[in-house]
């Protein structure tokens, strides 16, 4: 049975008069399509059931579930002090905003004032960790369009600023350094100096990419009027951060809602107008020069010395008291935040964790996927920065 | 500013008393039967237009379930998160996917994690993160975690430990015998 | 640490129905064939895993073990946070591949599956298909605290706590996560137990097949494979 | 599409020629220098308190008993499972001692998954001494508090002028604060000669619970208002805090509870538990700590117990031995008064030998327990010597209110707290009668191993006491019969090399104390005279003390003894005689009756 899909349109699903698809699959019309969980093409472990005519796609759903682990169930088993190393395992390339966020949000809690100098080490490890997710997610881009040199020095630029994080914080990935009451320790000597060069090394790669990435041609033809959000779903779908900065939204918590020490450093908020992959990514990428800015203006500013922990009730019977509290960041997903609920006893009532690919990568993903073609999901997911573990945590 | 708009709302919908947490922040609790003409309200008239999360908080002792929309005025930087207690025997609650239709995750979430049922939300009854799940919600209070844990998986054995002030009155006092005289 | 509740009992009286797609019917086929399919029986084929026989001569092993251990070929899943610190060892600064280690995307390819941390119950299931759809000899290295002891989550509903309960493992790395240094030393320990002719895993697994499968099941409700090979 | 898009790509050729940034060896790569890497820990230092395990929200860590632990430790050390540890380092920040560390070694792979534990410090590893790694920033501990509040004390003019207390106790928030510091390792617990819950009690006073924490006291010491204030407090030397910072005030937050209960609720808390009365009786001699515990606990348990004293208030060494400033006589008037709410009889004025004698107890009673004092002062037996002063017998005087010589100077022989008590009471009485004070204390240990607390010693200080360290007293000066001063030689040694008392002088450091008074207090010993002749004769001995079994009975089946006596001069000491001779009196009544 031939039937040509590209001109005759009647061979797709139709919607019915509820506005619903009818998908038989049994017609024999349809192909299901796992994409994942072990897919290339898919940022952490999450799948995407696409159901394709042809080599378009009708539908799409998303699975998520593979990394769940449990968290807010688990941290509500763990004292205050307890939970600040679980923390930060929900999203694993930028680990700090869920430390800063349970962070701030015990201390709003418990009435505590933390030090000058703690704020700007916390907003440099912030920035460091947005560094970080932006290489990831550049290498991701890159890769899932066949762009693997990109990914390459990405994935080394990355590693350098994982250097300077372990001789920071002690750590790699996990970096455990934003205790509730501050940080955990002072910057090293000589540790603006090897931060610079990992920044002018970072310049000298990102402007390769340039070239490479975003001057190719094949890059552009695959991203240009891509997977194009329509700036009237962004508050239906929850649409936050570059994603919705990529449609013209000038919104960044850090200037609009500003945290920390944000209010002293100055910067723009970077949009674009396109809302397609290729404005996502370019604006993803300006904000990865403003964060190498943003460290420079910190590590300028910051004061020299100082204490960097307030004193915190003795943390083995830490009891807090009733209460319930939001605490937001502008991350490099999109907003990020913890709703922590007390209830005076030494444990959490209740911590939530509300990360932005929650809103990207399902209900929106699952929007925008009927009508593009195969080929294009891996960079339209891509596309959308979202990291699976803060979905189901 | 807050105060304002919550004694605005007041004249129409019953609130309790507003838990100014922040500037920027405030909790209030509000009536089940209204929550869908305040969200309207919230969302078409005072510019709440972004809702920030739904989740649910179990206080097991009181019965109760609570459900937090929290919405976020994003032109003024307000967030006011609204309250929303339903009992917790066969908790059901009314689907807003139709206001956002983000809330569609959220719903399957809650309708897995804590068995809050959500009629006429999209795909709510399909399994969401759990695959193949026969215990109650694990979100619960009263599903213990590390006791399903224990039941479920073996942890590797030979683990022995020894509680400082037990082991000190073993091995200075054995047998609960009082203390050598001197 | 909160206390467990010691009265707490698990309910275990209720079983998972079989997901529709899984069960057998009666199609009709665009070309207007009516066909009954099972799809547990007709996708998948039913042969237990065999245990890999020895070469004859203990020369033409020990060159067999070399060829394994220099080339493994790790399944491009990553199960758990620990996969994160795998993208360094396939980039020039660390560079694995002078190790004669690479990534490969499909399990048939691949005689290395890393186990990247915990593996939640949903992850388990692909895991154990991606294992038994690689060609043997494989090995699987446990990455993390996590497939030792159940690491960080210890006390959750979700995750295993021993990954040699479902799965032969050859190699365990501590850490958490454990970084690419720690990794290569622990691909460097694995080549020396391949080549000692010592990496027996996948043989301990179809000898011990049962039991493996008990344990699988113990965990996973819809158990909705095949109970035998891919 | 223009060509430039078409050939920009091919720039990163210009790479080509680059030196590569691969690292050459990276296996084993030295971590950063705060890396957090395998754990270290110094036995040395470790007093195995378990905070780490605490702490530990992976249950990653045991407490596993090692073969030899040092004293003053539970003898156990965390055995750390690195099929849990998730290097967060929390045990690092959380150590009582500083003695848990972290190297920056981190490679460990092995085919085998139980080879992942092991106990730092115990099984060595190559990382044992490394430098490198996870410390804790300038070793300070930010995760529990370091230091004690100051207790408010009256200004040493103020507590000059009389024998008013000294110490106000703790303020509400001061104790929550105090009692905020603890961990509940319970290291205290075993230290307590009583067993005190300590780390139970210590949380009461953070929860607030005063009175059930003054029920948890009883259980435990009935003289808890008493230890509450002058207390040897041995449980704060083996405190896990005094490591880095000072030990948790028990022996404060202890006081704190009995202060906040209002002294007519201890009647209501500390009821007579609903026992059946055993028509069995008891007779003990003497009313001090020892004494009066084994009377509670036995008329607690249904038994007729009759208390004799000699002196005319009960209290033995608690009223006649501290100073009222230490211990306000009303404190230890309640405090008798809710034991003899259980039915005691306390009868005083009843000397043993005098008023009646010990085979008409032994008669009349089915127990008898010996609680005697140490009401008698040893001598220095140097020449003049019989000219001094006792400091037991001079103490004993001010209490009863006798009146003592009150001479311009004074100079005191000892280094104990007995000669603080003597010489502040002193000072307190020139005070009143010549408006100044004129007290120097000579003491045979140097400052480095001095006998009284530190806080006594600063305390006499302030109030205007000299205190000379290491003077050997060698004669009493006799002008005229009337005492005129104190002779002393430098000490140079104390001890011989077997450990033997036998001190060593250097003769050319003289120095001559003036004083129209010397009083003697270098310990005292318990007046036996009253068992008689023939019952000493029967009585097994040992070192000049009755030989008891472990659970103080003599060798005599119907006498037992208790406090001073056997245990030195020390109320919780006596106390925790009183249970067990109560204990042991118990169970033999109970044999008894059964038998009948």
């Amino acid at each position: 049975m031939m039937f040509n899909l590209k001109t005759d349109r009647s061979q797709y699903p139709q919607p019915g008069p509820d506005g619903k698809l009818e998908i038989d699959l049994e017609t024999g019309k349809y192909l299901k399509l796992w994409q994942g969980p072990n897919h290339p093409g898919i940022t952490g472990n999450m799948s995407v059931e696409l159901t394709v005519c042809g080599d378009e796609v009708v539908a799409g759903k998303t699975h998520v579930g593979y990394l769940h682990r449990g968290f807010e169930k688990l941290m509500e088993r763990r004292s205050f002090i307890q939970v600040f190393p679980i923390v930060c395992r929900v999203c694993v390339p930028e680990p700090d905003f869920n430390e800063y966020c349970y962070a701030a949000a015990v201390e709003e809690l418990a009435g505590i004032k933390v030090p000058e100098l703690a704020n700007w080490m916390r907003t440099l490890i912030l920035e460091m960790g947005r560094f970080n997710s932006y290489m990831m997610f550049l290498g991701g881009i890159s890769g899932a369009l066949g762009l693997g040199v990109v990914g390459q020095w990405m994935t080394y630029v990355r590693d350098l600023m994982l250097d300077r994080f372990e001789e920071l914080t002690g750590a790699r990935i996990y970096h455990m350094f934003i205790l509730p009451g501050g940080v955990r320790g002072h910057l090293p000597d000589g540790f603006a100096g090897r931060m610079e060069e990992v920044l002018r090394t970072a310049e000298k790669y990102l402007a390769d990419v340039e070239k490479v990435m975003f001057r190719n041609a094949v890059y552009k033809r695959r991203t240009k009027g891509i997977g194009v959000i329509d700036p009237k779903l962004f508050e239906p779908y929850g649409v936050t951060g570059p994603n919705a900065r990529a449609g013209g939204v000038a919104k960044d918590l850090r200037k609009d809602a500003p945290y920390l020490v944000y209010n002293e450093l100055d910067f723009e908020v970077q949009t674009g107008k396109d809302s397609d992959i290729h404005t996502r990514v370019d604006v993803r990428y300006r904000d990865i020069h403003q964060s190498i800015a943003l460290i420079r203006q910190i590590l300028q500013k910051m004061p020299k010395d100082g204490p960097v922990m307030a004193k915190i009730p003795n943390v083995l019977h830490w009891q807090i008291p009733r209460g319930e509290t939001y605490i937001k960041g502008e991350s490099s997903r999109g907003e990020y935040g913890y709703y922590l609920v007390t209830d005076g006893s030494g444990y959490p009532r209740r911590i939530n964790v509300r990360g932005p690919s929650y809103t990207h990568a399902m209900a929106l993903l699952e929007h925008l996927i009927p009508g593009t073609n195969i080929s294009d999901v891996a960079q339209l997911m891509v596309s959308l920065h979202t990291y699976p573990p803060e979905i189901e945590r | 500013m807050m105060k304002d708009l919550i004694a605005k709302l007041k004249k129409h919908y019953k609130l309790t008393e507003p838990d100014y947490r922040r500037a920027d922040l405030t909790f209030v609790t509000a009536q089940k039967d209204e929550l869908r003409s305040l969200l309207i309200a919230l969302r078409d008239i005072e510019g709440f237009t972004h809702l920030v999360l739904l989740t649910a908080v179990d206080w097991l002792e009181e019965g109760l379930f609570q459900l937090t929309y929290m919405l976020n005025n994003r032109a003024a930087n307000r967030t006011l998160a609204l309250r929303v207690m339903i009992p917790r025997a066969n908790a059901v609650g009314d689907t807003i996917h139709d206001l956002w239709p983000t809330a569609e995750t959220y719903q399957r979430e809650l309708r897995e994690m804590f068995g809050i049922d959500f009629p006429g939300s999209p795909r709510v009854n399909d399994e969401f993160i759990l695959e193949g799940w026969t215990d109650m919600p694990p979100y619960r209070r009263d599903f213990d975690s590390l006791a399903y844990s224990l039941q479920t998986y073996r942890e590797r054995p030979g683990r022995v430990t020894h509680d400082p002030r037990e082991h000190m009155k073993k091995a200075l006092y054995p047998d609960q015998k009082p203390e050598a005289a001197k | 640490m909160k206390h467990f509740d010691p009265t707490f009992k698990k309910d275990t009286e209720k079983e998972f129905p079989l997901r529709e797609e899984m069960r057998p019917r009666t199609v009709e086929t665009p070309d207007g064939q009516t066909i009954e399919i099972e799809p547990l029986k007709d996708y998948f084929c039913e042969a237990p895993p065999k245990v890999h026989p020895k070469a004859y001569s203990k020369i033409v092993e020990d060159f067999y073990n070399w060829a394994r251990a220099e080339s493994l070929w790790i399944l491009g899943f990553g199960t758990g946070c620990g996969a994160i610190e795998m993208r360094p060892l396939m980039t020039p600064r660390f560079d694995a591949y002078r190790w004669g280690i690479q990534w490969r995307p499909t399990p048939r390819q691949s005689n290395l599956l890393m186990i990247s941390g915990y593996l939640s119950i949903k992850t388990l299931k692909r895991a154990i298909r991606a294992y038994e759809q690689m060609q043997q000899p494989k090995y699987v290295v446990g990455l993390g605290s996590c497939t030792i002891n159940g690491g960080m989550y210890w006390d959750s509903y979700n995750t295993i706590k021993r990954l040699d309960d479902y799965l032969p493992v050859d190699m365990y790395i501590a850490g958490c996560m454990p970084r690419p240094e720690a990794l290569l030393a622990g691909f460097v320990a694995l080549k020396k137990i391949i080549k000692a002719g010592k990496a027996e895993g996948a043989n301990l697994y179809a000898e011990n097949f049962a039991q493996y499968k008990a344990n699988q099941k113990a965990v996973i409700k819809d158990w909705d494979m095949p109970d035998y090979s891919w | 599409m223009s060509l430039r898009d078409v050939l920009s790509p091919y720039t990163a050729w210009k790479h080509l020629f680059e030196a590569p940034v691969t690292i050459k060896d990276p296996i084993g790569r030295e971590a950063a220098e705060r890396y957090r890497g395998f754990h270290q820990n110094d036995l040395s230092k470790c007093i195995g308190c378990g905070s780490c395990e605490d702490i530990c929200q992976n249950a990653a860590i045991d407490m596993v008993p090692v073969s030899d632990p040092k004293t003053g430790d539970s003898g156990l050390r965390p055995m750390i499972d690195y099929g849990r540890c998730c290097w967060c380092a929390l045990c690092v920040d959380v150590c009582m001692t500083g003695s848990l560390t972290m190297s920056n070694e981190y490679t460990w792979v092995d085919s085998d998954p139980d080879a992942f534990r092991f106990t730092p410090g115990v099984d060595l590893k190559s990382w044992d001494a490394e430098e490198k790694g996870y410390k804790r920033e300038n070793n300070e501990r930010r995760l529990t508090g370091t230091h004690r509040p100051e207790m408010g004390m009256l200004e040493p003019e103020a507590r000059i002028a009389s024998f008013g207390e000294i110490v106000h106790g703790y303020t509400r928030a001061e104790a929550v604060i105090e009692a905020d510091r603890c961990v509940e390792c319970g290291l205290c617990v075993a230290t307590c000669p009583a067993h005190m819950d300590i780390p139970d009690y210590i949380r009461k006073v953070r929860e607030g619970d005063y009175e059930g924490g003054l029920k948890l006291l009883y259980e435990t010491n009935p003289f808890s208002q008493t230890c509450g204030r002058v207390c040897t407090h041995a449980c704060e030397t083996a405190c896990a805090a005094v490591h880095e910072g000072d030990a948790i005030a028990i022996r404060w937050l202890k006081r704190d509870i009995t202060d906040n209960v209002p002294r007519e609720r201890y009647f209501d808390l500390i009821s007579k538990p609903d026992v059946p009365e055993t028509g069995k009786k008891v007779a003990i001699v003497g009313a001090g700590p020892g004494g009066l515990t084994t009377a509670f606990d036995l008329a607690r348990a249904g038994n007729e117990v009759v208390v004799f004293e000699a002196l005319p208030k009960p209290g033995g060494m608690m009223r006649y031995g501290i100073p009222e400033y230490r211990l306000p006589y009303d404190v230890l008037d309640h405090e008798i008064s809710v034991i003899e709410k259980m039915g005691v009889d306390i009868r005083c004025n009843q000397r043993i030998g005098t008023d009646i004698t010990l085979d008409q107890l032994k008669k009349d009673h089915d127990a008898v327990v010996l609680s005697l004092g140490l009401n008698q002062g040893r001598s220095t037996r140097v020449p003049g010597s019989e000219e001094a002063e006792s400091a037991i017998d001079l103490l004993r005087r001010i209490t009863a209110g006798d009146k003592v010589p009150v001479p311009k100077q004074v100079a005191i022989i000892g280094g104990g707290n007995v000669a603080m008590d003597i010489a502040r009471s002193m000072a307190r009485l020139q005070r009143q009668k010549h408006g100044e004070v004129g007290v120097t204390v000579t003491a045979l240990e140097d400052f480095d191993h001095f006998l009284a607390d530190d806080e006594e010693v600063e305390e006499a200080r302030e109030e205007g006491c000299v205190i000379y360290d290491a003077r050997g007293p060698q004669e009493i000066v006799v002008k005229s019969g009337k005492v005129a001063g104190l002779r002393t030689w430098k000490c140079k040694a104390i001890f011989d090399a077997e450990g033997r008392f036998a001190p060593k002088y250097d003769a050319s450091d003289e120095m001559v104390h003036p004083a129209q008074m010397v009083v003697e207090a270098i310990g005292q010993s318990a007046d036996i005279s009253l068992l008689g002749a023939e019952l000493t004769e029967k009585l097994e001995w040992n070192r000049g003390r009755i030989r008891i079994d472990q659970n103080g009975r003599t060798s005599e089946p119907w006498l037992w003894a208790a406090g001073d006596l056997v245990s030195g001069p020390d109320v919780i000491h006596a106390v925790a005689d009183g249970h067990r001779v109560a204990k042991s009196v118990s169970a033999m009544l109970q044999a008894t009756r059964e038998t009948h």
